[in-house]
């Protein structure tokens, strides 16, 4: 029994092993927390990469725990294929990153509760990368439960008044959510007899009494809501603006970049891996109005990012955009599988936006004060590194060629021309130039001071009074600490890092999806 | 009139009940004002999904998913006598070739026979649900009683005017 | 007035929803339905797998225990952090260390530590309380034991041991039930329950198997043959589970009775 | 499996439902919550389901009561709707 066919078991327990560890040891002294999180993040992340790397040379990984493997059904399959290979490492990365910002939150309030904030963070960490490799349904609605309870914990944990009612009403959505898909999976247990996805996938495929049932369309179409509300997808979005914006800015930053992303994933997987493409696109058909709705999530997403004061808000409704770009370019139903391509590489590249956009919301919050956008003033000369940062992620959130934003966008872009579908590709235009509005109005205060026609310019600053929104020069609050900006500038270099490799990126990509038969569907209109 | 009782109410009575409670449950989440009473519709919602989990494996007079006897063949047997006294249909469908037990069925003269012992899956998988329901009361509990303290009430059209309203520090 | 239409609204899309897709279901009890006797085109009915072949895999009798814990052993695992992740943001969310001002200080009981500490309305809850809860904590590890055989195992054994520390907080108060069961000591106990689950798993995969494949802890236990390793290692599961679900539901009360002061309670 | 009991059962679980969230207190609405676990777990008992309805008594009827009366009694007792 080599290591490597122990990979999927280990990438989960790394983590869940670190959680008890703080459990046992962590009361007694709190600095010792920090160095079994990071050892055993870091343990995860090499698994993830192993096991990516074997997955592209040799092929999936299967893995039967318990060693039940003879009927098909028995025990719980974890299976890694190409198609999760990239999103766990994605997992493994941000959630490492994050790890070295939350230092400097355990030094300040709520200090007592240090070794349970690391154990929520290691135990959400567990339900992700367990969401991630799991084959089997049922195991997978156990999975999204660990990570929505870590998820309360961490969003109601600061000692904000608005972040508690933002808490229970995302727990509320978040409960009915998880609650439909194990409806959901319900039916398709009635129907097929089994909860093993593969095994599930053939029957649908073989068996044409139980693939043209109601309770099949009906399954799906329980799963699929309850997934887009885990999601926010537009109108069931109402939970994430005040969970992510009121909550503390480590859980905000561990928080945003993955629950949504890994929603989106487990939807393509639902999609590809148990109904299979032509049984979601030929009988299930409703492919068109998905992709409208995706257009809506992404206006309304923009418009309403645009007309907010406050940063974080503002980034909450940029998200809800970016999961209406991920679920339209999955529903494109074009030929050859770009918008499924575009979709996947989109949840690598908006992952790591968002995770820089946070962080760096979190440290102006921190060393700045700064909530309104209006306060960013002279944001450049105060945090120049901080601020490299914000823009790159910026860039890639608008689409500029060298960052990963722009390269998502074009596969997206070409998906839906290929597809047909000229409304999702205005959308997608139409948010990029929106988002091209928000950054410059942030760049231009940041840059030139509050007010553009006082003068542009610092360099005039000592010389009029000091009006009294801008601070006077010498108090200049120096450049955050190393433990933020590190995830920052490394999340920045990423984002370039998967622009500039985004060519060999989406090959991998489509070679997993090399084996979907590509499918035209009737067009409606 | 059994012929009416037998398809419409015996076959489907369970489901018509999961249905009405989830949907009191999901109507109480939605609609109801006080924090308190949308818990306890979450929690009817719930018990309302594990009701229809459950009756997914129920089998007419089928035993408890426990096998007596640490003998399966001394078990099997005492089951067959033990069934015909209560359902004729017991009798007929012990005789019908099952799948699962069709494999060596002389060499272990009575093997275990589906038919009469409920489906343990859906038991094993709505522990867990169960058990995750309650988890998920205690964290609304414990922030319902957070949101008592700071905002002193547990209605949600107070609270919301309370957010609305005076500048609740962010 | 808007939510309450809303509502009634979304409840009746989705009941109409869900009774279309009732419309297709097999008979209510139908023994030779797909979940329970398996679909021609997929594999063989894996719910008769387990009916027939689980004796003979586990040497348990009681079906249901043998599937929770070794079947699908790894679902089982994540219920138990499911409860521990719950216990540690029910802390996180409530617990207050400061003696901050309190909503509605409650009259603070009499010091008195005897069960009925002098006043005269709690004798009968002191003394019967005082009688029942050794029998149920007793109870509560017979339970955890017997799961194999009988309905039980580690999850209801581990909420009846909770509640027996539940009742003693009931019938005196919580600093009584505090001084048998400190905080420190059901965190610590939750976190070994977890870690002994886990435990199991990783000592499978260390003699050379897969991740709780128990039938190599024969090397371990002894046995003749892999069934009964597995029906001992389950039984120390079980165990775990229990330990975790008693440290946790106790939490989970006193958090909740104390409004996470952990002084004054109900 | 007797399907009568089973029927008078589902019709106690609806009516309980109905009252426990259309009850003003909230302590005697926490109260006919457990009668509503209890119910199910004898539901569940009587289809066959013994581990889930034992389950069901401790943890979801038993445990979810005393949580709710200790929030109750922890909040206000009167409720609007």
């Amino acid at each position: 029994m080599s290591m490597g066919d122990q990979l999927p078991a280990i990438i989960v327990l790394a983590p869940m092993f670190g959680a008890i560890l703080v459990g046992l040891l962590g009361n007694r002294d709190h600095r010792i927390c920090f160095p079994i999180v990071i050892t055993s993040l870091l343990v995860s992340l090499c698994a993830t990469i192993a096991a990516a790397q074997e997955v592209f040379t040799t092929g999936a990984i299967d893995y039967f725990v318990g060693g039940w493997e003879e009927p098909i059904g028995i025990g719980i399959h974890l299976r890694i294929d190409s198609l999760n290979a990239l999103i766990l490492v994605l997992i493994s990365v941000v959630v490492v990153l994050v790890s070295f910002f939350s230092i400097r939150r355990a030094g300040d309030q709520h200090s007592e509760k240090t070794p349970q904030f690391y154990i929520l963070y290691l135990l959400l960490c567990v339900g992700l990368l367990g969401i991630s490799i799991t084959g089997d349904a049922f195991n997978l609605f156990v999975l999204v439960e660990v990570s929505s309870l870590t998820s309360y914990g961490l969003v109601a944990m600061g000692s904000s008044k608005r972040g508690t009612h933002a808490a229970l009403n995302y727990l509320l959505m978040g409960t009915v959510g998880a609650s439909f898909y194990l409806l959901g999976v319900g039916y398709l247990y009635l129907t097929t007899g089994t909860l093993n996805m593969q095994d599930i996938h053939t029957i649908l495929q073989t068996n044409e009494t139980i693939r043209d049932s109601n309770a099949v369309i009906i399954a799906f179409l329980f799963i699929l809501v309850g997934i887009w509300i885990k999601m926010a997808f537009f109108p069931l979005h109402g939970w994430l603006p005040n969970a992510y914006s009121y909550c503390p800015s480590t859980s905000a930053c561990i928080l945003a970049p993955l629950m949504t992303k890994v929603s989106v994933y487990v939807m393509i997987r639902v999609m590809i891996g148990v109904f299979g493409v032509e049984w979601v696109f030929v009988h299930f058909g409703w492919s068109h109005l998905v992709v409208w709705m995706a257009v809506i999530a992404i206006l309304a997403g923009s418009m309403l990012a645009l007309a907010q004061r406050e940063i974080k808000k503002m980034l909450c409704y940029l998200i809800v955009a970016e999961v209406g770009y991920m679920v339209g370019g999955a529903w494109l139903s074009d030929p050859n599988h770009w918008g499924l391509t575009g979709a996947l590489y989109h949840i690598l590249a908006d992952a790591m936006m968002t995770l820089c956009l946070f962080l760096a919301a979190g440290v102006f919050a921190k060393r700045l004060g700064a909530v309104e956008i209006k306060d960013l003033e002279g944001l450049f000369k105060k945090m120049p590194l901080t601020s490299v940062a914000f823009v790159i992620a910026a860039l890639s959130m608008i689409g500029v060629p060298p960052t990963a934003g722009f390269f998502s966008k074009f596969y997206l872009i070409r998906g839906g021309i290929e597809g047909g579908h000229w409304e999702y590709v205005a959308a997608l235009l139409i948010s990029s130039l929106v988002n091209a509005v928000l950054f410059f109005r942030i760049f231009e205060i940041a840059f030139f001071g509050s007010k553009p026609a006082e003068g542009h310019g610092d360099h005039h600053e000592d010389v009029e009074t000091p009006s009294p929104e801008t601070p006077s020069p010498e108090i200049v609050p120096q450049e955050a600490p190393w433990s933020a900006l590190f995830p920052l500038l490394a999340s920045a270099a990423i984002i370039i890092l998967l622009g500039l490799f985004s060519g060999p990126i989406a090959e991998l990509i489509r070679e997993s999806l090399e084996t979907l038969p590509s499918i035209v569907v009737p067009q409606a209109d | 009139m059994a012929e009416f009782f037998q398809t419409t109410i015996h076959d489907y009575f369970n489901y018509w009940v999961y249905v009405i409670l989830m949907m009191i449950g999901l109507w109480a989440v939605i609609a109801k004002n006080n924090l308190i009473k949308k818990l306890i519709g979450l929690s009817i919602f719930q018990t309302a999904i594990i009701l229809f989990y459950v009756s997914i494996g129920v089998k007419d007079g089928a035993s408890i998913p426990i096998l007596h006897h640490h003998d399966p063949a001394a078990h099997a047997v005492s089951h067959e006598e033990s069934h015909h006294k209560e359902g004729h249909k017991g009798d007929d469908s012990a005789a019908h070739k099952e799948p699962g037990d069709d494999k060596g069925d002389n060499a272990e003269a009575h093997a275990v026979n589906p038919d009469l012992i409920a489906n343990p899956l859906p038991h094993v998988l709505m522990l867990t649900a169960i058990v995750v329901g309650v988890a998920t009361l205690g964290v609304a509990l414990a922030l319902s009683q957070r949101i008592f303290k700071e905002f002193g009430t547990l209605e949600e059209s107070e609270l919301l005017e309370q957010l609305k309203g005076g500048n609740v520090d962010g | 007035m808007i939510t309450k239409v809303l509502a009634t609204f979304a409840v009746v899309i989705t009941g109409a929803l869900l009774l279309y897709g009732v419309s297709d279901f097999p008979a209510f009890g139908d023994p030779h339905s797909p979940a329970n006797a398996g679909v021609e085109g997929g594999a063989p009915s894996i719910s008769n797998y387990y009916i027939t072949k689980s004796y003979e895999d586990t040497k348990v009798p009681n079906l249901v225990t043998s599937v929770l814990a070794d079947y699908r052993g790894y679902d089982t695992m994540f219920e138990t952090v499911v409860i521990f992740a719950a216990g540690m943001a029910i802390f996180a969310i409530l617990r207050v260390f400061s003696d901050e001002d309190d909503i509605e200080p409650n009259e603070t009981h009499s010091e008195g530590n005897t069960f009925t500490d002098g006043d005269h309305s709690r004798i009968i809850v002191g003394t019967t309380v005082r009688l029942v809860v050794p029998v149920i904590q007793l109870f509560a590890l017979y339970v955890v034991a017997h799961g194999h055989h009988s309905p039980g195992g580690g999850f209801q054994g581990g909420v009846i041991l909770g509640a027996s520390f539940i009742i003693i907080a009931l019938a005196m108060d919580l600093d009584a039930a505090l001084a048998r069961f400190s905080e420190k000591s059901y965190f610590r106990l939750a976190s070994v329950g977890i870690l002994i689950y886990a435990g199991f798993g990783v000592l499978c995969q260390v003699l050379g198997s897969d991740f709780l494949d128990y039938g190599i802890l024969q090397k371990i236990f002894l046995t003749d043959g892999p069934e009964m390793a597995r029906s001992h290692s389950m039984l120390g599961v079980e165990v775990g589970v229990a330990f975790t679900v008693t440290g946790i539901m106790f939490a989970i009360y006193a958090n909740l009775s104390s409004r996470g002061t952990l002084k004054s309670a109900l | 499996m007797i399907f009568a009991f089973d029927i008078v059962i589902l019709i106690f679980l609806i009516v309980a439902a109905v009252i426990a969230l259309n009850v003003k207190d909230l302590l005697s609405s926490s109260m006919i919550y457990g009668i509503y676990g209890f119910l199910i777990c004898l539901l569940w008992a009587e289809m066959g389901a013994v581990d889930v309805a034992f389950t069901e008594a401790a943890v979801g009827a038993g445990v979810s009561t005393v949580l709710f009366i200790a929030t109750v009694y922890n909040t206000r007792r009167r409720s609007s709707d």
